[in-house]
């Protein structure tokens, strides 16, 4: 939760989904696994000890046949800020584990000093951070499609959605390279977002006024970016987790889902 | 006691301690099985991807030699960057555990698993032989292909093979292609694929496509449909159960299953009836109008189909007028992802839905492609012994009688070989599909595969079909290999793509290409003849010609000035017009699934998931990891059932019941499921493999062991969308 | 827990907490070594055991 | 055979009877320990822990037995800083209760986590704003004033004393115990209140979360108020087990009274705040998330609201008056029931705060997550009772752990 005094102007990265568009399909949930090397297992219906750093859940409106209505809403790493950084996990790790990069608004997590006491994931109320409950096992052969620009976790430490930083890593080195100062909107993407079929997944800058995600959710600073365009939410808003993945719905009762009400509340 | 107390001192004085916790660290950060990548330079490859006829370009991110991640290529006209769940689980295949590495020779029983590897010139000389045997006891027909290609040069290559070896038994996987292709050939009169325009569609009507379940180019409809979404166009899902595509639909029409030609031809008596039909078209290129017409006047009322279909008159009304009145409206069908062919009434009435409005051939509308005819070969000469044997009927009866107008009935095959005695065929020959998996009634496909003696797999996994084989001749993936890539299912431009191999061949497999041409050359004669090439590669660089420059570099080739053929010039009929025939509606419109009512109250229909591949290939471990636990749990299957056909079967969440159709009986478990019809229950394809490796085989239940075919009277193809069935408690 | 690991910072709540803890530890680690002390300088005096 | 180890003027079963006893509990520590190289070995997989149960049985394990052993701190507080003489009578055993229930939070916590071999980063990485770093610090800290406190009691043993090192060790150690007893007091409240901060700052998770005063939730305070007030029952609780066992009066009545009033007194305050908080979480607090009180206790097959009445009014208010109220306190019958009660309360207490928090569906869409533990995370908890059985039996036996036993049952000559 250190301030970094040599970035004159911190980006926030963060991610709108639209929730209108998404199809359900779990092509983010695979172009994630695949591109951060998430381990696999023989049986993975038990959806409690199954690694999904994105997670896509269906969720209906309740009503009984024929006005039932479904929703699908992928669900990657929240990267909370919390107020000033203070996100529900980063400030619960005992070993610095997880960070909060100011510079980036990005919630790291550090496998290597993880040791596993799981308090991040009793403070995360969206059931984004995983626990290597058992070895990382590829059958023979398969750990050859292993990309070495994510260090495959070892049983017993937690892990979660990193908004893909290794990309963001590489674009600036690329940037730097090519004698860039600053890197573009496209430089740096996750693989979801890349991946996504419905176009559904936009990410980019929420600082940024030219970033589409700004435009398209228009976060307010001044309520702790909460999104000032009335088709967009945010999960969980009220427990003042200030997430950077914002939804996009026409739908009320979508939006409705995203937050618990009382039942005098509109 | 004191020394003990001295020495535990010491060491936790001494460095001894820190050094530990030191190493104890990095010794977790680096356990020897927890594998740590190599690092190394980074390229890519731009491919296409066959995993489905979806033709997506791909774009293989490798470091050194190893590839470690597919996505989607960014300036494709498919997919342009998209990728899909199977797509993006192509590297599990790959480097996974199913991979047949070497022909492989069945030792035990027949899919008892024992195998011995041999070489590949033992293995042709072994087919050679059998060939040369059975032409030499003047039974060429004797040979039979199923092929999952119907057009490519393998597919060509497997044709020409058997023409100049002489049967006339080649057969491909069927698909809603095939229906779509009898539909043109009836109401167009032209031979032609079926490109949909449907990025500039602005109101899609569904009739059950399951164009978010993994229809046509799955990414490419997925694409669509968000454009559709920003362009405020508009999509109503007609459908049985709330599936993906109904969810994301702005409206979903519940109907009974297997009254979508019912409704379809409803829908026209209201466009019929308040004369909102395109009079452009109707009138000055149609034929047939007036009889069709009456035909719905007489039959289809909007009352009359409410009672069939379950739909409700006043949204038939309103259906219609919507879909007539809206800005380049296009209906489309072929039910989930369009495996199975269905009624061909069904893509009549809803062809002529579309002529109604005028949008045959138009922007938005429905396209008739010319086949892609750029493999111009030299025409193969067989010899006498094959003259002869070409001369014999198809196995499958396609091409006569009945059948006439339909090239290929795998569907009919099994049922053809159980009712003959003795071996009417010999060998069979199986690329690029798993007939033993994807056919309904997996027990009548199994007892004609036995009575085959001879199979040969070119499969490049261990899928039923190859466990259940007596010869593997494994073929490269479709990322080590050359393959030209034909017509996107769906596209509406003449398009080639271009597999490349992204990396070398892992192992002892070969290109069924080239074990095509290697088996035509060692037969000599004509066959040897016919096939000039010395390598695949090489009769793909011939083939492609002028066209393999761009190819290699853009990895596709595309005609995008293509456009359809305007009215005056589009229809070969003998009228020259477009013909609202009514040949297919003269049977039952209505499919009827097997098995009566009075036994099996409910009606069980198979369901597609975007997330569950059901065809050749089976589920990468990946993509089963996002199957939800709704879907399967453990080794469970669920079937999805209304909570109020739930609650008078005395069946709660969760619970285990027994489904019984009239093929088949499995215990399933329930789920209860608001967004389908009451008696209905749906089950998901895809899952009940008993081939591949643990992280697929044995979970869930096949689908196709519980339903059987249903022969369309009019084409001869799988018409069957489901079967009914019973529930009961274990 | 020591000034050259990276997430040491001298603010507040550093200094708050650690001298806590460095407090606590002190006055852990200076009674035992006290005690120890005195205990081997009482045992080396040799004056009379038993006199509880 | 041992009798030159067992105190004078007492008198110990024979040695036949207490090695067979010490082999039965044995038995079980060997499963217990059988289970916990088993996680070890194996990793947290044998557990029936997931990612909604990243806290389970063996986190309440924890914070029930540092709880009950808030004994030894708060009756160290009252002996040492408040000068409560008579209690001098009962804090050996409460000492030793106290480092039987740490060692044993330390323990199981080192099975808990995923890495045990990386623990220390918790304190060469430590974030200092984590309530589990305070927790760490403080438990590893007053574990160490438990070991000084319960050293000198070892050297008590008739022939460690005669070590004239040893016996002088154990004299200065008792001379400045008043220093240790003060520091002990001073982590304690720390610790114990960084427990309930643990959950407390979970400001993710409605259930737990409170507010406070400055960095420290409301729950801080709480869980220091109930550990003073419920650790001494517990002590109590066990001395009355053990007379039983030994079938002697072991404690005088006046200090059992003594304590039992302090403790009566702590627990009708900390009730009475208790109450005021969850009045104030369930009016203010939890509707701001868009819950209702019912959401917590409804849609599932355990949480009902039974367990509030349970935790707040039969295991918290009825001790408290019981104790606070002389003629029923000195009601043996009851004052053994208010005892039991209030080490339930404080049990169900933690329970809730680690097992509810993790079964309580936050996102609309997610429904209640039951679990029920493995053998291996029962075993493991099973363990540190055995081995704080087995503590007590080799203590009582050859450590002058009582000293009013001589004069409570003068052995006849």
């Amino acid at each position: 939760m250190k301030e970094d005094p040599n970035h004159i102007k911190a980006r926030k990265f963060g991610m709108i989904i639209d929730l209108d568009k998404c199809t359900g399909c779990g092509a983010c949930m695979v172009a994630c696994m695949s591109e951060n090397n998430v381990p696999f297992k023989e049986d993975e219906s038990n959806k409690l000890d199954s690694i999904t750093w994105m997670r896509v859940y269906k969720v209906t409106n309740g009503k009984p046949y024929p006005d039932m209505e479904i929703c699908y809403i992928p669900r990657p790493c929240m990267h909370c800020e919390g107020s000033h950084g203070h996100s529900p996990c980063v400030s619960v790790c005992p070993a610095t584990a997880t960070d909060y990069d100011q510079a980036t608004g990005i919630v790291s997590q550090i496998y290597t000093r993880c040791f596993g006491c799981r308090y991040c994931m009793a403070a995360c109320p969206y059931h984004a951070r995983y626990f290597n409950w058992w070895d990382p096992v590829w059958p023979t052969g398969m750990e050859q499609y292993l990309s070495p620009n994510v260090s495959p976790r070892m049983r017993g430490v937690v892990e979660k959605c990193t908004f893909c930083f290794h990309r963001y890593q590489l674009a600036k080195d690329r940037a730097f390279y090519e004698g860039r100062k600053t890197i573009e909107e496209g430089d740096y993407q996750t693989a979801c977002t890349q991946a996504c079929p419905a176009g559904a997944i936009t990410f980019g800058d929420l600082n940024n006024p030219h970033h589409k995600v700004n435009q398209l959710v228009e976060p307010d600073p001044k309520h702790n970016g909460r999104p000032k365009n009335p088709n967009a939410f945010r999960l969980l808003e009220r427990l003042g987790t200030n997430p950077k993945v914002y939804y996009l719905t026409s739908r009320e009762w979508v939006k409705r889902a995203g937050d618990n009400y009382l039942k005098n509340e509109d | 006691m004191s020394l003990g107390i001295g020495v535990a001192a010491g060491t936790t004085l001494s460095p001894l301690p820190w050094k530990v916790t030191d190493d104890l660290s990095i010794w977790t950060q680096r356990w020897p099985w927890t594998p740590v990548p190599e690092d190394g330079e980074t390229s890519h490859v731009n491919s296409v991807c066959t995993l489905c006829p979806g033709g997506c370009g791909i774009s293989v991110r490798k470091i050194n030699d190893r590839a470690v991640k597919i996505e989607g290529m960014t300036d494709s006209q498919i997919n342009d960057g998209g990728i899909c769940i199977l797509g993006l689980s192509g590297l599990q295949l790959l480097y996974g555990p199913t991979r047949i590495r070497s022909p492989l020779k069945r030792m035990g029983k027949r899919g008892s698993g024992k195998w011995e590897p041999i070489s590949w010139e033992q293995a042709i000389s072994t087919v050679v032989q059998k060939l040369d045997e059975l032409r030499s006891q003047e039974r060429p027909h004797a040979v039979a292909c199923i092929s999952g290609q119907k057009n490519g040069t393998v597919a060509e290559l497997l044709k020409r093979f058997l023409t100049t070896y002489g049967s006339p038994n080649f057969m491909h996987v069927p698909s809603i292609q095939d229906s779509y292709e009898l539909t043109l050939s009836m109401m167009n009169g032209v031979q032609a694929m079926a490109g949909i325009d449907v990025e500039n569609a602005g109101y899609v009507l569904s009739f059950s496509s399951g164009t978010l379940e993994g229809w046509g180019s799955p990414v490419r409809m997925f694409k669509a449909n968000s454009k559709l979404r920003d362009n405020k166009g508009k999509m109503v899902q007609i459908e049985s159960r709330l599936s993906n595509t109904a969810a994301k639909a702005d409206k979903w029409i519940p109907i009974n299953p297997g009254t979508e030609a019912d409704l379809a031809l409803g829908l026209a008596y209201v466009i019929v009836q308040e004369a909102l039909y395109s009079r452009k078209f109707v009138e000055n290129y149609s034929a047939g109008f007036n009889q069709f017409k009456a035909f719905v006047i007489n039959g289809y009322s909007p009352n009359k189909v409410a009672n069939n279909t379950g739909v409700d008159s006043s949204i038939i009304i309103a259906l219609a007028r919507d879909f007539a009145k809206a800005a380049n409206p296009l209906a489309i069908c072929g039910r989930g992802q369009g495996d199975t062919p269905g009624p061909l009434a069904e893509f009549v009435a809803v062809h002529a839905l579309n002529a109604l409005v005028g949008n045959i051939n138009q922007k938005g509308g429905i396209w008739s492609l010319p086949e892609p005819n750029y493999i111009r070969w030299p025409a193969a000469e067989p010899d006498e012994t094959a003259k002869q044997g070409l001369r014999e009927k198809r196995i499958d009866g396609a091409g006569n009688g009945a059948y006439s107008h339909t090239r290929s009935l795998l569907n009919r095959f099994p049922e053809a070989l159980n009712s003959q005695k003795g071996d009417a065929i010999k060998v069979l020959l199986v690329s690029a599909a798993n007939p033993l998996y994807t056919l309904p009634d997996t027990k009548s496909i199994k007892k004609a595969i036995d009575k085959i003696p001879f199979v040969i797999s070119f499969s490049s996994y261990m899928d039923e079909t190859a466990r259940y084989s007596d010869l593997l001749l494994p073929n490269h993936t479709y990322l080590e290999r050359f393959e030209d890539v034909v017509q996107p299912a769906g596209f509406h431009q003449p398009y080639i793509g271009l597999s490349k191999p992204v990396v070398k061949p892992l192992y002892l497999t070969r290109h069924t290409g080239d074990v095509v041409i290697a088996m035509a050359r060692a037969l000599k004669g004509n066959i040897s003849r016919a096939f000039p090439w010395k390598s695949y590669d090489e009769c793909l660089k011939q083939t492609l010609g002028a066209k393999l420059n761009s190819l290699m570099a853009k990895g596709y080739w595309i005609d995008e000035k293509y456009t359809p053929p305007t009215w005056a010039k589009a229809f070969k009929k003998t009228s020259k017009k477009f013909e609202f025939t009514l040949t297919p509606f003269k049977q039952p419109t209505r499919v009827l699934p097997k098995g009566d009512a009075s036994t099996f109250p409910l009606l069980l229909i198979p369901y597609d998931s975007v997330r569950l591949a059901n065809d050749r290939i089976g589920d990468p471990p990946f993509m089963i990891k996002t199957v939800e636990d709704t879907v399967l749990k453990g080794k469970d299957v669920f079937v999805e059932v209304n909570p109020k056909t739930a609650e008078e079967l005395k069946l709660a969440e969760g619970k285990t019941a027994v489904l019984t159709t009239p093929t088949g009986k499995a215990n399933v478990k329930i789920h209860l499921f608001d967004g389908i019809r009451p008696g209905i229950i749906a089950m998901p394809k895809g899952l009940g493999h008993n081939a591949y490796d643990k992280f697929l085989a044995e979970k869930g239940i096949n689908v196709n062991d519980l339903i059987s075919p249903v022969e369309d009277a009019t084409s001869g193809l799988d018409a069957a969308w489901g079967i009914r069935a019973m529930l009961s408690k274990l | 827990m020591f000034p050259f690991s990276f997430e040491w910072v001298w603010d507040m709540d550093h200094m708050v907490f650690h001298g806590g803890l460095w407090y606590a530890l002190s006055i852990i680690g200076l009674g035992v070594t006290y005690c120890i002390i005195k205990a081997a300088l009482d045992t080396l005096k040799g004056n009379g055991a038993q006199h509880l | 055979m041992d009798s030159a180890l067992i105190p004078q003027g007492v008198k110990r079963c024979p040695t036949w009877q207490f090695l067979l006893w010490l082999g039965i509990v044995g038995v079980v520590l060997l499963w217990g320990v059988y289970a916990m190289v088993l996680c070890w070995i194996k990793g947290l997989n044998q557990t029936n822990m997931n990612d909604a149960y990243g806290f389970a049985l063996w986190i309440w394990a924890d914070l029930a037995v540092i709880a009950l052993g808030g004994g030894a701190f708060f009756t160290g507080f009252l002996r040492y800083l408040v000068g409560k003489d008579e209690l001098k009578n009962i804090i050996n055993y409460a000492v030793l209760i106290g480092f039987i229930c740490y060692s044993s939070a330390l323990l199981l916590l080192a099975i808990d986590v995923g890495q045990p071999l990386r623990s220390w980063h918790i304190f060469w990485h430590a974030n200092i704003h984590s309530m589990l770093t305070e927790v760490a610090f403080c438990l590893s800290c007053y574990f160490m004033v438990l070991t000084i406190e319960y050293v000198p009691l070892i050297l008590e043993n008739r022939q460690l004393d005669k070590i004239p090192f040893f016996h002088h060790l154990g004299h200065n150690m008792h001379e400045i115990m008043a220093i240790f007893a003060a520091t002990g007091a001073f982590l304690s409240f720390f610790h114990q209140g960084s427990l309930g901060g643990v959950a407390g700052v979970l400001f993710g998770r409605p259930f737990a979360y409170r507010e406070g005063f400055l960095v420290w939730p409301w729950t801080f305070f709480l869980f220091t108020w109930s550990a003073a007030a419920c650790g001494p029952c517990f002590t109590l609780l066990v001395t009355k087990i053990t007379e039983t066992i030994t079938k002697k009066k072991l404690v005088k009545p006046n200090v059992v009274d003594l304590l039992g009033k302090i403790s009566g007194w702590m627990l009708g305050t900390y009730i009475v705040a208790k109450i005021i908080d969850t009045w104030y979480w369930a009016l203010v607090t939890v509707p701001s998330k868009g819950f209702t009180l019912t959401d917590f206790y409804s849609n599932n097959a355990l949480y009902g609201i039974w367990i509030l009445v349970m935790e707040i009014l039969i295991c918290g208010v009825a001790p408290a008056i019981i104790l606070i109220i002389g003629p029923l306190r000195r009601n043996s019958a009851l004052f053994m029931t208010a005892i039991i009660l209030a080490v339930i309360g404080v049990c169900i207490n933690r329970w809730v705060m680690v097992l509810q928090v993790m079964a309580m569906p936050v996102l609309t869409f997610e429904n209640w997550v039951l679990y029920y533990p493995s053998w291996q995370e029962v075993a493991t908890t099973v363990l540190p009772v055995v081995y704080g059985i087995i503590l007590i039996m080799i203590s009582y036996r050859y450590l002058p752990v009582f000293p009013q036993e001589q004069e409570l049952n003068p052995v006849e000559k």
